[in-house]
């Protein structure tokens, strides 16, 4: 019947079956889905990996320092003669410098997110984006120095009573580290509104600081709080600056302008330096590096219920 | 009566020898076209023969879009608003638009009928209240969410949104309505009620509706524009148009023999 | 009735249009603050480092008289080492997504996968180093190699790569997937004739910017204990190396006062290649966007 | 030809290095440790590599306790450290069966050091030291410890609390007594140096290195009388804050020709290369008798 | 002779009770059609009707969309394609479609044509070319690309890539060709040019196509099925669906009352 069509020159679908009699394998449709698979639960065995590389170490050290006094203590002296692991002075040190840089990043972060999608011609935005983008991707131990080298001493023309370590210069530099990451990704939020809800607002007058204002960025606004809660993980986890510009005092106090030390500094302290193997020391990095990741879990799930939250339908 | 009534109409808008290009694409060419108040002016033609430019140029909308130059002048009761100086603003308080798809803010529905309103400035709730049922009335679609006035306006249906849209744009009490194929998105009888509304609002506004239902055009309104190509081939009273048109592309295209 | 005023309203815009222009200048300035503190920082670096960049500084080890000293094991160590990044965490990467994107049925496995990789993203950078240490370095034997260090590297910026070419993928319009299916393509044929080459500049974009962070990251081979006096190249992968930024931390806690503008120059080199690597992921952003 | 040139000159090169004695060797020998050795290290890491371009000696930086944990694990062949292994870490090593030689190779002294603009300090005894440094519960202020020094508060630069100096002072000077509570704490010394260097009220210690190199930008404080010099922390006399520095060998180790080959070479020129980066020569006969130890290994 | 040929004309397609859901959305009720071969079936009805619903059913292109359910049967060429073991690769490369907006892939013009065989295994160059030769000339458009084959399909106009679509769809000389409002986003030279071709193929294969311009379906069709709501109102000879429909609704629809 189909042959009794024109005349061909080609019988193309006669040629492919004659292939597909030559048996193509279907192979590949049944292996490819199950090897990207295991690609995808790579992510998982790495986050397996991680819960079981901390939690050895971290058991150990419980059954070494009681869970009550790290968690509710106020003193962290590790080499101390009367040694203290009381975790809250890292956590305070942690929170003193993450409130700066976000204090520093999201204003910031957001005046220039408006900025670009709302304001600045597509050519800018095309060209700021990327640069911005490099401030991103400073080596953190490049910001280290800069905050060491740079940004305390200008700090304590300022406020003279600044230690050489502080809160306040990591601080102000893990801000402007994370402000891309705030920028970049609440100009993806504001820039995904659809058009037709500016359009809509235009068309009854409104300048275009009301349209961002009151249209534009409510609209936005569950990409918006997911990028500060993401920016600020980044400041939480943040490890060179601190061990660098912040110094190696744990105290549980609010100064930003004395020294201070970070969970991950404290990491990097004790990598880096003399105590002994098999110590309690020794184990209390891994403890402070689960508490780390419990911290950046919580971030996570608060980012997840916010877009869940305020996610905008239109 | 009537046809006094017809005579002593003003024009709303003068457009003189209008061209515009986005970038290097010359969208509209050398448009004269004057709209009287009080009517609702159709515009129809082929997809991309410049109709949604046109309307839009007409709030000066279309500059929100990066490189767009016009020459020309159009001029709304008067005043020239392609002038520098015009405030966008201000023109847009007084002309309204209602867009082809729907697009409600993501705000309850009382909060968008009072975002014109309260940009411009009118904060008491009270009065903000009688504007809001005003204008849902005058929409033709306040029986259907009296009762739903804090539910977010994405809740209702399409046909549902865009009479909110419209009303949306009755509450700043514009003097022009521009309409972009208000009901190609819209079921049946959603378009017709919208179809109804029109024929109610041109009482008060001055309508000019964009679309691609030459029935529709045929039906609601007064006169009709016939664009191609980014050019006017024929403006005329809606009757002639459609009976006796006088160029032969008018003609092919009210007969559907293209677009 | 009349609610709306239009000579209040008139009167009122002036005042509108005002704050518009303020704040536009507002943010116009805030956009500028951000670009001035790149500023300053690169001046700073130039300022300090640059002195010492020199084509012997390309070409020597390290050394205890700053004047000899040189950057050479750490840059070909770095680049060794991405040499295993990339194509690893690609290679998983890119896999993770398009399983995601286009096979994944909608489950609380996918959800959990789903969520699971956005919360990687957050770990602190320095807990996978305490990974690679404990698996890779030790568990698996493979000692402070390039291998390790790769390996922990990848797992590092996996997450971002995997949501930067999930984005691509998703950005590939459903109309090109359904062109090629109608033609009687299988779903492998329809991903790697139409959707992976359509896709593969974005993921390339993104992968560029999260390659050049793992070579600025110190803190894991901080804790992974990368060497730092090594007066040779690497021959393998399971070579020992060292790295940039471990050099750099190293310099700079030198005594002598010139290691400090050592150090600013191993910054210097470090900079120039990740600008670089950014370029080309501009490059590639700009030359292929909006192709459909 | 050109390659084939090279390797002549090469397998020339080989043969008359071997007439030396000197045997072209090829293996990979790592390290790790402490960072007070490790510029010692680095220095005579830097000159075996011109003698031995096949051996790959590599060498980390993770501290006397980080390179102990490495050393313990099998996974370097030596460990520096600016302090003798201690009790737990020797346990571990013989749990793990690990057979080790340890080596003296330098002394460092800590060295007391105040601004340049300090003009009452000159001189402090071991108890003043003492008195300066711990914590009394509140601001400590120069007249606190003598009447005539000013009336200005003290600020401490201490190197941070993780590092061999931190615990050597603590230990030996402050006879485990907590350390003034408002001390800035680097693992960074330079910050130290800086830190003393722009403060006229600033008092800090730290290794002999750092203060040799910034000599002409702080002003040592003599103990007892003695100021450290190379002689006196060689002869003993600067004391109580002059340490020996060690490298430990894995015993298996040392029986590859590599590995014996970098130790004899280490020993043989530590004194010297601990001098040219600023620190102290032990005694002669400290390194006759490592030169002992490292025999028994000999093959 | 005419009338001896139609009556010979087999049914390509045979539709028994078709319906469909897309979650909870029942979008085809009770379909029953049947679709000879050699012959334009047109689908015309207003918006969301069920007309690309039906369409995708198929070549069950609508499988792509989640949660989709089908009930009843669908013969092609007397095989049942909504069985599981049914391929629908194969059932694909007999039944070619081509798309409302023109969506070539990203690739040169030759490649855009080959791919098609090349999925299939055939690799020889010689035969390549000939196919995409053959290819481009039966969708007419030889001619205007035969010097650029190797240009990116994307630099071609909308009505060209619309017609390279085509052309990548003969490539593999499919039995049936389905086309969903193949010209609504195409200019009325453009238009012109793919009603002409369709015209032509319907001479080789068989064709259904999608329109919402009544006027085409009136134009090109042969027989023209009107949907409503997911069913089928009312499925004749184009003749009679244009000039005298059975229901009041097909009137009302085709006179342009609504939609
Ligand atoms: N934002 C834009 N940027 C560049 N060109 C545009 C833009 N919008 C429209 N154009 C071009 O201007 C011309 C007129 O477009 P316009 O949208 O006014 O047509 P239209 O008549 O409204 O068509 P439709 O019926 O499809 O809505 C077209 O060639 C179109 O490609
Ligand atoms: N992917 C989808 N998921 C869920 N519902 C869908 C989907 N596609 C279509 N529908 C629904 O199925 C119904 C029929 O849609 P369909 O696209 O078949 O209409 P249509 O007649 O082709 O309309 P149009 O003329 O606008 O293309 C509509 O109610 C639509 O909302
Ligand atoms: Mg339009
Ligand atoms: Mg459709
Ligand atoms: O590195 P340390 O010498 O302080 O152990």
């Amino acid at each position: 019947m189909v042959s009794q069509k024109r005349e061909k020159s080609l019988d193309v679908q006669q040629m492919i079956a004659d292939k597909k009699k030559k048996g193509l394998g279907r192979k590949a449709e049944k292996i490819v889905p199950i090897l990207l698979f295991i690609t995808a639960a790579v992510s998982v065995l790495t986050t397996i990996g991680i819960v079981f590389t901390l939690i050895f170490e971290t058991v150990e050290f419980f059954r070494r320092v009681s869970f009550w006094e790290y968690i509710t203590g106020t003193e962290w002296l590790p080499f101390a003669g009367d040694p203290s692991y009381g975790v809250l002075p890292l956590v305070i040190g942690t929170l003193k410098v993450t409130g700066i840089a976000i204090i520093v990043a999201v204003p910031l972060g957001l005046a220039v997110a408006i900025y670009l999608s709302e304001f600045a011609s597509d050519k800018v935005r095309r060209l700021i984006k990327p640069i911005l983008e490099v401030l991103a991707g400073v080596p953190t131990i490049v910001y280290g120095f800069f905050a060491l080298t740079f940004v305390t001493p200008m700090l304590q023309k300022v406020f003279p009573s600044l230690e050489i370590f502080n809160a306040l210069s990591p601080g102000i530099i893990i801000g402007i580290m994370i402000l891309p990451t705030i920028a970049s990704l609440s100009e993806d939020a504001l820039s995904s509104v659809p058009n037709a809800m500016r359009e809509g607002a235009f068309g009854l007058g409104s300048t275009k600081f009301e349209v961002a204002l009151k249209v534009v960025l409510p609209a936005a606004l569950s990409g918006v709080l997911a990028s500060i809660v993401l920016a600020m993980s980044r400041a939480i986890g943040e490890t060179m600056i601190v061990s660098l510009a912040g110094g190696s005092t744990p105290l549980f106090n609010f100064d930003v302008e004395g020294s201070i030390q970070t969970m991950t500094a404290y990491i990097v302290q004790v990598s880096t330096g003399d105590a002994g193997y098999g110590t309690t020391i020794y184990y209390s990095i891994y403890a402070v590096g689960f508490t780390l990741f419990i911290f950046t879990l919580m971030m996570n799930l608060i980012a997840g219920w916010i877009s869940k939250k305020f996610r905008e339908e239109y | 009566m009537q046809v006094l009534k017809n005579k002593q109409r003003e024009n709303v808008y003068e457009t003189n020898q209008l061209n515009l290009w986005y970038g290097n694409n010359h969208a509209l060419k050398d448009i004269n076209l004057n709209i009287q108040e009080n009517n609702v002016t159709a515009i129809i033609g082929p997809s991309g023969c410049g109709k949604s430019t046109y309307l839009k140029t007409l709030n000066r909308m279309v500059e929100l879009v990066p490189g767009v130059r016009t020459t020309g002048e159009i001029n709304y009761r008067q005043h020239n608003i392609l002038d520098k100086g015009y405030s966008v603003e201000e023109l847009r308080t007084k002309v309204g638009m209602v867009f082809q798809k729907p697009n409600p803010f993501p705000k309850s529905i009382y909060d968008n009928i009072a975002y014109g309103p309260r940009i411009h400035g009118i904060k008491n709730k009270k009065v903000l209240d009688q504007i809001v049922e005003q204008s849902l009335r005058g929409a033709a679609i306040w029986d259907e969410v009296k009762d739903r006035l804090h539910d977010n306006a994405y809740g209702l249906s399409g046909g549902q949104q865009q009479r909110v849209c419209i009303a949306r744009c009755l509450a700043i009490e514009p003097d022009v309505i521009l309409m972009d194929e208000p009901t190609s998105a819209l079921d049946p009888i959603s378009t017709l009620k919208v179809e109804e509304l029109v024929q109610e609002l041109k009482e008060n506004y001055s309508i000019i509706i964009v679309t691609h239902n030459m029935q529709q055009a045929a039906r609601i309104s007064d006169k009709t524009a016939f664009f191609l190509n980014g050019e006017v081939i024929e403006f005329d009273t809606t009757d002639k148009i459609f009976s006796n048109p006088t160029d032969k592309r008018t003609e092919d295209y009210v007969s559907g023999r293209f677009g | 009735m009349a609610y709306i005023n239009h000579e209040v309203v008139e009167r009122q815009m002036t005042k509108r249009r005002v704050k518009n222009t303020v704040f536009k200048n507002i943010f116009l300035g805030a956009t500028l603050l951000a670009l001035l503190a790149l500023v300053i920082l690169l001046y700073r670096m130039i300022t300090q480092g640059a002195g010492y960049v020199s084509f012997d500084f390309l070409q020597n080890f390290s050394s205890r008289f700053p004047e000899k000293a040189g950057v050479f094991a750490g840059l070909v160590g770095s680049l060794a080492m991405l040499a295993v990044v990339a194509p690893v965490s690609l290679l998983l990467g890119v896999g993770a997504a398009i399983y995601l994107e286009e096979y994944a049925k909608k489950s609380k496995l996918t959800t959990f996968i789903q969520m699971n990789i956005s919360n990687l993203a957050g770990v602190p950078s320095i807990v996978f180093g305490l990974l690679g240490l404990t698996i890779f370095v030790r568990m698996l034997g493979m000692g402070k190699s390039i291998l390790a260090a790769g390996l922990t590297m990848s797992l590092l910026i996996l997450p971002v790569i995997i949501v930067a070419a999930q984005e691509a993928i998703r950005s590939v319009p459903g109309s090109l997937r359904e062109a090629s299916y109608g033609m009687g393509a299988t779903k492998w044929q329809t991903i790697r004739k139409v959707v992976l080459p359509a896709a593969i500049p974005g993921v390339l974009t993104g992968s560029i910017l999260a390659l050049s962070r793992a070579i600025g990251e110190t803190a894991p081979l901080v804790v992974i204990g990368i060497p730092v006096i090594v007066q040779f190249l690497p021959a393998g992968v399971l070579s020992e190396f060292t790295a940039l930024p471990m050099l750099i931390f190293d310099w700079a806690k030198r005594p002598q006062e010139e290691f400090q503008y050592v150090a600013a120059a191993g910054i210097l080199v470090l900079m120039v290649l990740l600008i670089f690597m950014n370029s080309i992921a501009v490059f590639i952003r700009n030359k292929f966007q909006n192709r459909y | 030809a050109c390659g084939a040139d090279q390797k002549a000159s090469n397998s020339s090169s080989e043969t008359s290095t071997s007439a030396q004695s000197e045997e072209q060797l090829q293996g990979k020998v790592a390290g790790d440790g402490s960072s007070t050795v490790s510029p010692i290290m680095e220095a005579i890491v830097e000159e075996y590599a011109a003698t031995q371009p096949k051996v790959q000696v590599s060498v980390g930086v993770s501290g006397t306790g980080g390179g102990f944990e490495k050393f313990i694990n099998g996974e370097t062949d030596f460990s520096n450290a600016s302090r003798p292994v201690k009790e737990e870490e020797a346990a571990k090593l013989k749990e793990k069966g690990i057979d080790y030689t340890e080596f003296e190779i330098a002394y460092d002294g800590i060295s007391i050091v105040v601004n340049k603009d300090n003009d009452w300090i000159e001189d402090v005894t071991v108890k003043e030291l003492e008195e300066i440094w711990v914590d009394n519960g509140k601001k400590k202020k120069w007249s606190d410890i003598n009447k005539d020094w000013p009336d200005e508060e003290i600020k401490f630069y201490s190197p941070g609390t993780d590092s061999g100096t931190y615990d050597y002072f603590v230990n030996d000077v402050l006879e485990e007594q907590q350390l003034d509570k408002s001390a800035t704490l680097s693992e960074d010394d330079n910050v130290l140096v800086t830190g003393v260097e722009s403060d006229k009220n600033a008092i800090g210690y730290f290794g002999f290195a750092y203060y040799e190199a910034n000599k002409d930008k702080l002003k040592v404080v003599k103990i007892d009388g003695v100021e450290p010099t190379h002689d006196t922390i060689q002869s003993g006399d600067y004391t109580p804050l002059s340490r020996p520095l060690f490298v430990y060998a894995n015993n298996k180790a040392l029986e590859e020709p590599a590995m014996y080959n970098f130790m004899e070479y280490a020993l043989e020129n530590a004194g010297a290369m601990a001098e040219s980066v600023g620190y102290v020569k032990s005694p002669d006969n400290v390194y006759e008798e490592d030169k002992k130890k490292l025999e028994e290994f000999k093959k």
